[in-house]
């Protein structure tokens, strides 16, 4: 195993173009613009959707962050997934997590 | 015995032991950064289980807890760290495009509005104590015998002291950047600034769901 | 051996049994397999070892379904005698329990408290709510196969129907501090008629049951004051409450189980009833846990007294400004 | 790299200086290796020690030999020192930063200094966790259950927990390392799939340490917070929960359980293909297995819950994701003992060591499944069945594959042979020793002793004798590689570089290797474990 070769040659460091200014100052007041939104809803009362909403614009604006001003749209599919790796676990923890908290019944739960 | 080179070398000619070139270098800075944010979403995670668990047990006291702070000066200071995350976004590009001055100059607007951040925090925790809202230090009547308004009042002071940590070290990390980036011979392949870059707007996402969790429970 | 003391305990060994079964279908192939290869192929024997398939996944399959099934199968299997464990019948008899470092504390409904022992009548579904007044403790009794831990600041319950009687021992099982190991006791199961002698020695009678001190203590907190029968003190009557459903401001029903009672005396703020104002102080620190199960035993006497009213609290005393406690 | 270079024999890394600071400031991953094995060999003895305390202590039902108080300080100390400063870092920061890069053909890993800084960060946490122990210990068990670790211990909680803490960082840093190295650093030609299954095991942990670990760290600054500050985040007589501190806890401490597992399967895989000249087995299904295993080893956590006031229903779904979760494991077990069949075995001190691990972690695994049984655990949780089921896999499991992987790799690390005949004299004290110790275990479990007694009902005394007097032979199984590895350092016969005959790249590298591990980096052309019917002859 393993014909001796010398070093691979040395790849010289290529990037994708960074994005436009214009790109970047539009995904910004987007997210003023999310944010004004978010804090006027809060004002609307509607109940649960309250906080359902607060949460979309708040994944609507972290987006954002991510695939604009962090470059994830045109990264390589291992920054994708990375990006994203953390972000999935949380869910994991948060789902079995309040699948306790969320099924509380006192004794005999089957009737 | 190959002693490496500094990590924040210059990825010019030649790259550090033990990497064939700068674009593996440069790979593996990268992906190291994105696994450590990884690390980062679940240690917030943490605390945004902790808030979900209680908010569940108790949604009013939440939102008695939520009306008790300065959502005025929260959302101001929202929009002070959506700025910053432009400022270094641009500051990453001028950089990429091998523009010196205007990346250190973007990377000072950066630092300029993080402080600012953490100037209007310490405020909003100024009002907090002063209306006895600190639980343990200085609780006032606002919170007095009513464990799961303190509660909330725990897990936010937790979630933005340490989100205020990371915005400190944040700071750093740019004073740092912006350091070795007035020295480097070639901006425009020098990685190092994107890493704080994306340090930077990790922070900020932080930051966007604490936000209305926070200060928006109804 | 360890005994038998309930049906349910000769149900948990037989599933042990069948737990083992199973392991022992799968390990001790295994084992044999190990050893006859290790023989059989040992470096120096003369074998066949030509023709070492590369061709895996029949085998992969097989060894994947197989055990996923038999897996499933023990699952339901466990869950189900599981479950039983969890429907304890209407008429239970029903204890309460509280401890603390180190020691456990009964109160039976007729009057008798003990400690460190539980005397409980064979053939009868005994059934127990817990809490602690420190640490989180487990009530452990091996000869009836259950456990519970019992945490403090919440009830939780467990019960068993003890068919042979006996003494049996009973262990604190969740580590509690320093004299964790030495905190037990004994579940002593007598006949029906034992049980009855019992607690007539132990001072058994209608002015000690629980839920008469329940009402002396329901004076003596001043909670009367508020929650008259007829419903015109500044809060409900309770009447009824216990063991239904209440309706609470924003529309949401709950069933008063002896969770919501708790904490509708010890964090009133929590869920308020719909229609009254949240002016009802909390008690924590006033009411110990004991005191707490004998006030209960009292809300579960009044709850079964009438029927729910299913009339709206319309005719509302002093406190009942609805909209105040309306939208928060 | 000149092809000069290839000729001229290059002084092994061990030469590259002998000075304290050569070791102290080595960036070198083989030297750094040997660091984490002289740490958590002492870490080692100092859990040992407990041990035999404690066993010692059960020797008789009454509380003879030491007070209530130390018994709970020693289980505590034993329990969090053999967990977080012995066998996590056990198999991945030893024999993990010896190989990793020699198994890929690369010169270090990713970041070397990192990896000399995650030393350095275990040490000052090992330094923090002694420092609790002889200001007075802490009695909390290596759970730390809240409200009574918060509220009502008196002993060095804090302490203990920034140790843990810091501790947590060293691992962190160790998984992101191994993961970009592995992603980035492989040699041409080693794709995924030629990977060695060692490696896949260790890419599998660092993702669960990765993911898992800052959770417990989080955990442990609230229990500080709440000691420290007296707020309530956990004590319910403040409004907190002290269930959602046992979610938060388990949430780490079950994946970190495979973490504890995982990179033995992988140094088992390695010894089986070695010892029987065949390639493992279902290759594909084994490597699957391990990230199988660590993803769903995240989603069982609530099984250690289940008499602990979790719902019924997620008792149900924790219950039934324990099961699934051993069938992974069950493929790897297969696929093992399929590997021998037609191999060429050779019984040598690794391969007892390796089909140990086999046995004993099948048995240990089987017995999870009684525990994953809801009913049955209601009866033995937290009774000695627990103890003895846990000890199973990481004593007879974890504990043997990282000894038989030190025996397989030493003359790689050392360029010494150790005494054969030796080897497995002390492989076959361990297995007896171990099955001795703790298989009255699961008697004592299911007759109802609970664990962390101090004292305990006669009518357990028998057992007991008879799991210390297993203890005492399980010592001495330990202090025999202990000997006779450190005299191989000095006498040992030299090795060859592939004394076993075995695949792998690391094998194809001098014994013990120069600095840079490879003259040129190497270009693969095949398959892991391409033994040949000609190598079986
Ligand atoms: C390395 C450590 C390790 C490993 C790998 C495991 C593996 C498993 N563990 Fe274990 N466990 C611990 C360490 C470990 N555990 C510790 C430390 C504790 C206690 C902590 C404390 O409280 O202090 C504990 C406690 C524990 C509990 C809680 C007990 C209690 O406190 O009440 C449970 C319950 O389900 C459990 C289950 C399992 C299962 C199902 C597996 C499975 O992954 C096992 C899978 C393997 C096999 C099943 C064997 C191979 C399979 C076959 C040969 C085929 C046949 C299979 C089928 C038919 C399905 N473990
Ligand atoms: C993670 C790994 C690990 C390892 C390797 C061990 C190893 C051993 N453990 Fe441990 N154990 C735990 C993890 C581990 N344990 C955990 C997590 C707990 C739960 C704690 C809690 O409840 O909080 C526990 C609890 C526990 C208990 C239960 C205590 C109780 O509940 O009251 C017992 C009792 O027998 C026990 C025994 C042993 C024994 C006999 C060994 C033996 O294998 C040890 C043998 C080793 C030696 C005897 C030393 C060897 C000698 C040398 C190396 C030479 C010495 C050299 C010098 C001194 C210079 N352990
Ligand atoms: C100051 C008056 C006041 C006192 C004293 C008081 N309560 Fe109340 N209580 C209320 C009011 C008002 C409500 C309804 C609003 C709410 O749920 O908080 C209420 C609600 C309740 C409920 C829930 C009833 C339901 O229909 O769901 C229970 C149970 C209860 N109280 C028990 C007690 C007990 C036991 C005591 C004494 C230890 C007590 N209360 C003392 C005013 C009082
Ligand atoms: Cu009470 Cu252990
Ligand atoms: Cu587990």
């Amino acid at each position: 195993m393993g014909v001796p070769v010398p070093d691979p040659v040395s790849r010289p460091l290529t990037r994708p173009a960074p994005p436009a200014v214009a790109t970047l100052v539009g995904a910004w007041l987007a997210l003023l613009a999310l944010l004004a939104l978010t804090v006027t809803l809060a004002h609307v009362p509607l109940g649960a959707w309250n906080a359902a909403l607060a949460l979309a614009i708040a994944i609507a604006k972290a987006l954002l962050i991510v695939l604009v001003f962090m470059h994830v749209r045109h990264a390589s599919r291992l920054t994708q997934v990375f990006s994203a790796l953390g972000f999935v676990w949380l869910m994991v923890l948060f789902s079995l997590l309040m699948s306790d908290a969320l099924t509380r019944t006192p004794l005999s739960p089957w009737p | 015995m190959p002693t490496p080179m500094p990590i924040a070398s210059e990825a010019g000619a030649s790259a550090r032991v033990p990497f064939a070139d700068p674009a593996q270098q440069h790979e593996a800075a990268s992906a190291a950064m994105w696994v450590f944010l990884s690390t980062e979403v679940m240690l917030f995670g943490g605390v945004f289980a902790a808030y979900l668990w209680y908010r569940h047990a108790d949604p009013a006291a939440f939102a008695r807890g939520s009306a008790l702070l300065d959502a005025p000066l929260g959302t101001v200071n929202t929009a002070v760290l959506l700025t910053s995350s432009l400022a270094m976004a641009l500051a990453v590009r001028a950089a990429a495009l091998g523009r010196r001055r205007p990346a250190l100059g973007w990377l000072a607007g950066t630092a300029v509005l993080g402080l600012a951040f953490l100037a209007i925090k310490l405020l909003s925790w100024r009002h907090e104590w002063t209306r006895g809202l600190v639980p343990a230090l200085h609780a006032g009547a606002a919170l007095a015998a009513q464990p799961r308004v303190e509660l909330f009042f725990v897990v936010y002071f937790i979630a933005t002291g340490l989100h205020a940590l990371h915005v400190l070290a944040g700071v750093g990390a740019l004073a740092v950047t912006g350091a070795a980036l007035a020295r480097v011979r070639d901006p425009g392949r020098w990685n190092p600034i994107e890493l704080t870059g994306l340090y930077w707007h990790f922070v900020d996402i932080v930051w966007v769901f604490l936000f209305p969790i926070l200060y928006l429970v109804r | 051996m360890l005994p038998q003391a309930s049906d349910y305990a000769a149900r948990v060994d037989a599933l042990f049994l069948a737990v083992t079964g199973v392991c022992v279908a799968f390990g001790v192939p295994v084992m044999v397999l190990l050893a006859t290869f290790c023989i059989r192929f040992r470096r120096g024997r003369r074998v066949n070892r030509r023709g070492v398939t590369r061709h895996t996944l029949p085998w992969e399959i097989t060894w994947t379904a197989v055990p996923t099934l038999i897996a499933i199968g023990m699952f339901v299997r466990a869950a189900g005698l599981y479950a039983s464990l969890t429907r304890p019948p209407e008429d239970a008899l029903e204890i309460a329990v509280t401890c603390k470092q180190w020691m456990w504390k009964f109160q039976h409904p007729t009057g008798p408290r003990e400690i460190d022992a539980l005397h409980v009548p064979a053939g009868r579904a005994v059934r127990l709510t817990m809490t602690s007044e420190d640490v989180i403790h487990s009530l452990y009794v091996p000869a009836l196969r259950i456990k519970q831990d019992v945490l403090p600041g919440r009830y939780t319950e467990l019960w068993f129907r003890a068919t042979r009687p006996g003494s049996y021992a009973l262990r604190c099982a969740e580590y509690c501090g320093v004299a964790h190991s030495r905190m037990d006791g004994i579940v002593v199961v007598l006949p029906p008629e034992g049980y009855a002698q019992w607690l007539r020695a132990g001072g058994a009678g209608p002015d000690s049951t629980l839920a008469a001190r329940g009402a002396v203590l329901f004076r003596r907190f001043g909670c009367s004051g508020c929650h008259r029968d007829d419903g015109r003190g500044a809060g409900p009557s309770l009447l009824g409450v216990a063991g239904h459903d209440v309706p609470l401001a924003g529309g949401r029903f709950v069933r008063a189980d002896d969770g919501y009672l708790r904490d509708a005396i010890l964090l009133p703020a929590r869920d308020v009833v719909a229609g009254y104002a949240p002016v009802m102080p909390s008690f924590a620190g006033q009411i110990g846990e004991d005191e707490l199960f004998v006030l209960l035993a009292y809300l579960h006497a009044l709850g079964r007294a009438a029927a729910p009213d299913a009339a709206p609290p319309a005719t509302l005393g002093p406190g009942a400004s609805g909209a105040a406690a309306g939208t928060p | 790299m000149t092809t000069a270079a290839l000729e001229r024999p290059q002084p092994s890394y061990l030469a590259a200086g002998d000075t304290l600071r050569s070791w102290l400031l080595t960036t070198d991953h083989k030297r750094i290796a040997w660091l984490y094995l002289v740490t958590i060999t002492l870490f080692f003895a100092i859990g040992g020690a407990a041990a035999t305390l404690i066993r010692l202590e059960l020797l008789t039902p009454q509380g003879d030999l030491v007070s209530d108080e130390t018994y709970n300080k020693l289980f505590t100390l034993h329990g969090v020192i053999m967990v977080w400063f012995f066998l996590i870092p056990s198999v991945p920061a030893v024999l993990g930063n010896f190989l990793v890069p020699l198994m890929i053909g690369a010169r270090d890993l990713a970041f070397p200094r990192l990896n000399l800084l995650s030393w350095y960060i275990f040490i000052l946490g090992g330094a923090f966790t002694l420092w609790a122990m002889v200001s007075g210990g802490v009695d909390t068990g290596w759970t730390f259950y809240t409200p009574f670790s918060t509220m009502f211990s008196n002993t060095h909680v804090v302490l203990t927990a920034v140790g843990v803490f810091v501790t947590g960082f060293s691992s962190i840093l160790t998984g992101l390392n191994f993961i970009v190295t592995l992603h980035t650093l492989r040699a041409p030609g080693m794709t995924w799939m030629r990977l060695p299954l060692f490696l896949w095991s260790l890419y599998a942990t660092s993702l669960v340490m990765v993911l898992a670990t800052p959770v417990l760290a989080i955990t442990l600054v609230l229990i500080a917070v709440e000691r420290i500050a007296r707020v309530g985040i956990f004590d319910p007589a403040l409004g907190g929960d002290p269930l959602l501190f046992q979610h938060l806890f388990w949430f780490y401490s079950h994946p970190a359980v495979y973490i504890m597992i995982l990179p033995g399967m992988g140094v088992t895989s390695e010894i089986v293909a070695a010892f029987s000249r065949r390639r493992v087995f279902g290759y594909g299904f084994v490597a699957v297995a391990s990230l199988a295993i660590a993803l769903l080893g995240f989603l069982v956590w609530g099984h250690h819950m289940f008499v602990a006031g979790e719902s019924f229903y997620a008792n149900l779904v924790f219950s039934f994701l324990s099961f699934m979760v051993a069938i992974p494991s069950a493929v790897k077990v297969f696929n093992w003992t399929a590997t021998l069949y037609k191999g060429s075995i050779a019984l040598d001190t690794p391969m007892l060591y390796a089909l140990a691990f086999i046995a004993l972690f099948t048995i240990g695994g089987l017995t999870g499944l009684y525990l994953a049984s809801l009913p049955v655990d209601v009866h033995v949780t937290d009774t000695y069945f627990v103890v003895a089921h846990f000890h199973t896999i990481m004593v007879g499991g974890m504990v043997t594959a990282y000894l038989g992987g030190l025996h397989y790799w030493w003359p790689k690390m050392t360029g010494r042979r150790y005494p054969e005949t030796w080897g497995r004299v002390a492989a076959v004290t361990l297995f007896l020793g171990f099955a001795l110790t703790f298989f009255p275990q699961f008697a004592l479990g299911y007759l109802g002793m609970p664990r962390r007694y101090h004292v305990y009902p006669p009518e357990f005394q028998v057992l007991n004798v008879l799991s210390s007097a297993g203890a005492s032979i399980l010592a001495i199984g330990y202090a025999l590689p202990l000997v006779y590895l450190i005299a191989s350092l000095r006498g040992g016969p030299t090795a060859g570089p592939n004394p076993w005959g075995a695949r792998g790249l690391e094998w194809t590298v001098p014994s013990p290797p120069p600095p840079g591990n490879f003259a040129t980096i190497p270009r693969v052309t095949e398959e892991a474990y391409a033994y040949t019917d000609a190598d079986r002859e």
